[in-house]
């Protein structure tokens, strides 16, 4: 215990008090409008838009997925961003009046889901609209999901495949065979041993942090924009430790080094 | 069909093109040789480096799904631990590695090891441990918090390997990994490595999917993992290793071939699809 | 034994329909895709029982041992059924918004230190940029290692400025976002070139398995997988003929997708 | 009233359980009582969630029996469905009533059925991925724009890399896939998981603050 902290954390907890305080800075001088951060526009997040207007021209359904999210594992992270970008693909489809299925993976997330797809109808005003059959529970294994997502998008001809959250094997089983249905694709994972498949199958793929700031680009509010600011801050800090570790380690002062593994 | 077309040709004759081009090995085998990466190399040479009585963890969390890659990956590495005397800890993080492991350990300790005398001195199978990661954190703090019965309800106070020599992860001398997913070699690197005197302290060799190998690159360069097998290719080479070292079946041969022949075909589709792509595009038609 | 049999016949049967949906999405492939779906429904129920068992109740220190602190997750987890509720749907929150909440607690520090300050600390501490580092087993003299070095460093950093939201990527920034996108082009390239091996390992897999798998049984008749697999294929091909001579049911044609639009990104 | 119980409690619920997470893992000394606690209330995650599987379970049987009930589009198949699940509750029962504790584990019919049936479809569905990599390779490696070539390029060096053929073709090929994976593939997966690690964390600060829209939102 040193300082009163953990063993071999100082480092790691001096770095989460500087990210957080990026964070809330940012995200209270947006909020109080002494700044006005502007996002630079992420192409797969317009292009949901696109997809629910073409699935209401072609009268066929938008099948969204959040991948193999649940919220008891590590990854719940991206499973909550999945679930945000649904509320709003969901405020859109009640607009257009397009059907939208909704496949959760694990059960835990079943209430979840019912919760912010209903608000979203009720924000669309067309609350009577909402029907929970419209989220399909699949069993809640890998690779029967997948299969039964699979065929569902084959049997309803889906005009829009919209896959955010955490992946592993399926993306590509999604997303390519997904192709030949005639949809448009959008798909964002945080799992970056699956962002390549998204990339190469997808029409349009969110990359890691992408899909994690998603919630906060969609709903355009100063608050959540402040934050991805803020974000902006933590990566430059990132970026500044990483030149001055290296040139302090070819100097061959290990001061810093020492620092971290404190 | 316009020269043009073979960058649209219909997906289905390319999966039926594909079926044939891996079954020919897989019926008559045509023998080519494998070069062994250093990936599976220091995997080997480390486990090598163990002397007897050492304790390793055999951690099966992978499911059946992943089993062509896994399963010869960790069976090779049982029997190398058996052959060199280490002490073995087997487990599954995974409900529906359980099993796999129990069959893996009866291939390589006997039918019934759980009843020989070498049971709870040299080799204890825990079977599945519950919790993820959060199972991990717990098995490296205290073994027995993290499961009090072995896979067949025997107390962990009935086991002298676990009662007094593996009690926690300051004990383990090498975790091997056999991952498909998560939890796997990363939660591992985290919630026990990490906790529990880094790399030098818990050294962790991983047998893995290959898809996921490029995924835990910056964990190998950064130490926190000493080895890789990388998918099936890695299994073939530790199979290899083996057959030279200890004269261990090398069964993986057509499996090899038949890689090489899907290899070359999907070349030969990327570049079929982009002649056809340039040829349109030259043309001034439409791509 | 008899059912042994079954399994194998069960195989075969099973993996040639779902490669069936490689041609088309019809009634054979979704008839296995059903039946699984019904089978993994109840195997999630079985593992998250036996988790929530083996976690709450068996065990010395658990409700067996009398240790009844263990009641209280339980009857938390009772607010699930709530869902079913019009009025009090809400209260399903209670249980999720505990879990969230120590996920969140574990995620924030286990990211800040593997994900963040390891990493760096990789970055400075195996990359000397002159002398020997973690990088001989490239090959090559120390120089060529310096080389590798500079390259990760330049490439991991121009790689994050290509995540940057708030900054219009023009001028120095421009550049190195650039840059920035290559790498990552050449990561996800080298990403998708590692996994073909292993999606093909796997299909080896399922070959072998229809090739080389036998059963025999006690009086020594001795049945091979690969003689099910033209009884399968029938099958198949039945349904393709009858499908056929039913156009009506096949789904409409799907209009022709737009040009591929241009990423706007 | 409601929307204190509805929205602030939960919000409040969960922000007090990460502060308690957080300070547990760097104030609490390994082996403290209080650390030993809050390891207890990791361990209670699986039981709090547990119920979760059986509304899963109803949900499944509640929209295929209607969907029979009504002769909707494809009910014969959604009998299929129940009839699935209706026979591995019978062995998982069966398995309990001979192994005694558990259901899936170490209960040996529910593991046959799992091994000998259950595991040919999952390994099927996951080879499917070998067609859809080749696939996918044909259509979207393409010479399109340049950041594409790299893709291409660099995917195509893999291959040949990884694959046993591209060894015995020329040694180079090998010891390229070895460098790809070390320098250009570790940088990115390094600048991702910094990127990714900075954006989960702040987006669970802003889901703690209840800014986050969608699940626990602004608008309740």
């Amino acid at each position: 215990m040193i300082y009163g902290i953990n063993d071999g954390l100082v480092a790691s907890f001096v770095l989460l008090i500087v990210v957080v305080a990026e964070g809330l800075i940012a995200l209270y001088l947006s909020r109080t409008g002494r700044a006005h951060p502007k996002i630079r526009k992420i192409a797969g997040l317009e292009a949901i838009e696109e997809a629910v207007g073409r699935a209401t021209e072609m009268g066929r359904p938008i099948t969204y997925t959040t991948g193999l999210g649940g919220i008891r594992d590590q990854v719940y992270y991206q499973t909550i961003a999945g679930l945000n970008i649904l509320g709003y693909t969901a405020e859109l489809a009640a607009k257009y009046n397009a059907r939208l299925i909704y496949f959760p993976y694990d059960p835990t997330i079943i209430p979840m889901a019912v919760d912010v797809m209903e608000q979203a109808y009720i924000r669309a005003g067309k609350s009577e609209a909402f029907n929970r059959d419209n989220i399909q529970y699949l069993g809640g294994d890998q690779f029967p999901w997948a299969f039964g997502v699979l065929g569902a998008m084959h049997r309803e001809q889906s005009a829009a495949n919209i896959h955010m959250g955490p992946f592993w094997a399926e993306s590509l089983i999604l997303s390519e065979s997904g192709f030949y249905t005639g949809a448009i694709q959008i798909a964002g994972t945080a799992n970056y041993h699956q962002i390549a498949f998204f990339v190469v199958a997808a029409d349009y793929a969110l990359i890691g942090e992408e899909l994690m700031a998603a919630g906060a680009y969609l709903s355009k509010d100063p608050t959540s924009i402040g934050s991805l600011w803020g974000s902006d801050w933590a990566k430059i800090t990132s970026i500044a430790l990483t030149i001055l570790a290296v040139l302090l380690t070819a100097a061959g002062v290990t001061a810093l080094l020492d620092f971290f593994a404190l | 069909m316009s020269i043009g077309s073979i960058s649209k040709i219909d997906r289905r004759y390319l999966y039926i093109l594909l079926f044939i081009a891996v079954s020919i090995p897989l019926l008559s085998p045509l023998k080519l040789p494998i070069p062994i990466g250093e990936h599976a190399k220091r995997v080997y040479d480390l486990t090598e480096s163990l002397t007897a009585g050492d304790i390793v963890i055999e951690s099966f969390d992978f499911g059946p799904s992943t089993r062509p890659e896994n399963y010869p990956q960790a069976k090779g590495h049982l029997f190398h631990a058996r052959e060199l005397g280490l002490k073995v800890v087997a487990l599954a993080f995974w409900p529906s590695g359980a099993p796999i492991g129990e069959e893996a350990l009866r291939e390589v300790y006997g039918a019934d090891f759980e009843h020989s005398s070498e049971y709870g001195q040299t080799v204890v199978y825990l079977g599945y441990v519950p919790g993820n990661e959060v199972g991990m954190q717990t098995f490296g703090d205290d073994t027995s918090t993290a499961k009090g019965t072995d896979h067949w309800g025997t107390s962990l106070t009935d086991l002298p390997l676990m009662r007094d020599e593996c009690r926690s992860a300051e004990d383990f001398d090498l975790w091997a990994e056999w991952a498909s997913g998560t939890p796997g070699e990363q939660q591992v690197i985290q919630f026990v490595q990490g906790r529990h005197g880094g790399p030098s302290a818990v050294p962790i060799v991983v047998g893995a999917t290959a898809v996921s190998v490029s995924g835990m690159m910056n964990f190998y360069t950064s130490g926190q993992i000493y080895g890789i097998l990388n998918g099936l290719a890695g299994a073939g080479e530790y199979e290899f290793m083996l057959n030279i070292g200890y004269g261990y079946p090398y069964e993986q041969g057509p499996s090899l071939d038949a890689q090489s022949l899907g290899h070359v075909l999907i070349l030969a589709f990327i570049v079929l699809g982009n002649i056809g792509y340039l040829l349109t595009r030259s043309k001034g038609g439409k791509s | 034994m008899l059912y042994d049999l079954f399994a194998l016949f069960f195989g075969v049967f099973v993996t040639v329909f779902i490669y069936s949906f490689l041609w088309k999405e019809n009634p054979l492939s979704r008839a296995v895709e059903h039946l699984f779906v019904g089978w993994a429904a109840v195997y999630t129920l079985a593992t998250m029982y036996d988790a929530a068992l083996s976690q709450a109740i068996w065990g010395a220190e658990r409700i067996e041992g009398g240790n009844y602190i263990w009641i209280i997750p339980i009857l938390i987890s009772f607010m699930y059924f709530f869902f079913f509720s019009k009025k009090y749907f809400y209260l399903y929150r209670y249980p999720v918004s505990i879990v969230v909440g120590i996920m969140a607690g574990m995620m924030i520090c286990g990211m800040i230190q593997s994900n963040i300050l390891a990493q760096i600390q990789s970055t400075a501490r195996d990359l000397p940029l002159v002398g020997a580092g973690v990088w001989d087993y490239v090959g090559g003299s120390t120089f060529i290692q310096g080389v590798n070095s500079l390259i990760f460093v330049v490439a991991s950093i121009t790689a994050l400025t290509f995540f940057f939201f708030t900054w219009e990527h023009k001028g120095v920034l421009g550049i190195s976002t650039k840059i920035g996108r290559y790498v990552l082009m050449a990561t996800f390239g080298a990403a998708y070139g590692s996994t073909v091996m292993a999606r093909i390992s796997l299909f080896i897999g399922r070959l072998r398995f229809l090739y080389e798998t036998t059963y025999t049984d006690e009086a020594g008749w001795l049945v091979n997988a690969w003689y099910i697999i033209p009884i399968a294929v029938i099958c198949v091909i039945i349904m393709a003929l009858w499908m056929r001579s039913r156009p009506e049911e096949k789904p409409a044609e799907p209009a022709p997708k737009p040009e591929k639009p241009k990423s706007k990104g | 009233m409601s929307l204190v119980v509805k929205r602030y409690i939960p919000l409040a619920i969960t922000f007090v359980m990460g502060i308690i997470m957080v300070i547990a893992t760097y104030f609490l000394e390994i082996g403290s009582p209080a650390r030993d606690a809050t390891t207890l209330l990791t361990g209670t995650v699986d039981v709090i969630v547990a119920t979760a599987g059986v509304i899963g379970l109803i949900v499944l049987l509640r929209h295929h029996g209607v969907n029979v009930s009504r002769r909707g589009k494809y009910w014969k198949y959604s009998t299929i469905t129940i009839i699935g699940v209706i026979t591995y509750l019978i062995v998982a029962v069966y398995g309990v009533a001979i192994q005694g504790r558990y259901l899936m584990v170490a209960s040996e019919p529910v593991s046959w059925v799992y091994n000998q049936l259950y595991a040919h479809m999952d390994a099927t569905i996951f080879s499917l991925l070998a067609f859809f990599i080749a696939s996918a390779a044909y259509r979207a490696f393409r010479l399109r724009s340049l950041e594409a070539s790299v893709l291409l390029l660099v995917g195509a060096l893999m291959l040949l890399g990884r694959a046993p053929i591209g060894g015995v073709m020329w040694e180079g090929f090998p010891n390229i896939a070895t460098w790809l994976l070390n320098v250009p593939n570790s940088a990115g997966m390094r600048a991702i998981t910094i990127g990714i690690a900075i954006g989960a964390i702040l987006l669970a600060i802003r889901q703690l603050m209840g800014v986050e829209r969608g699940y626990l939102g602004p608008e309740r």
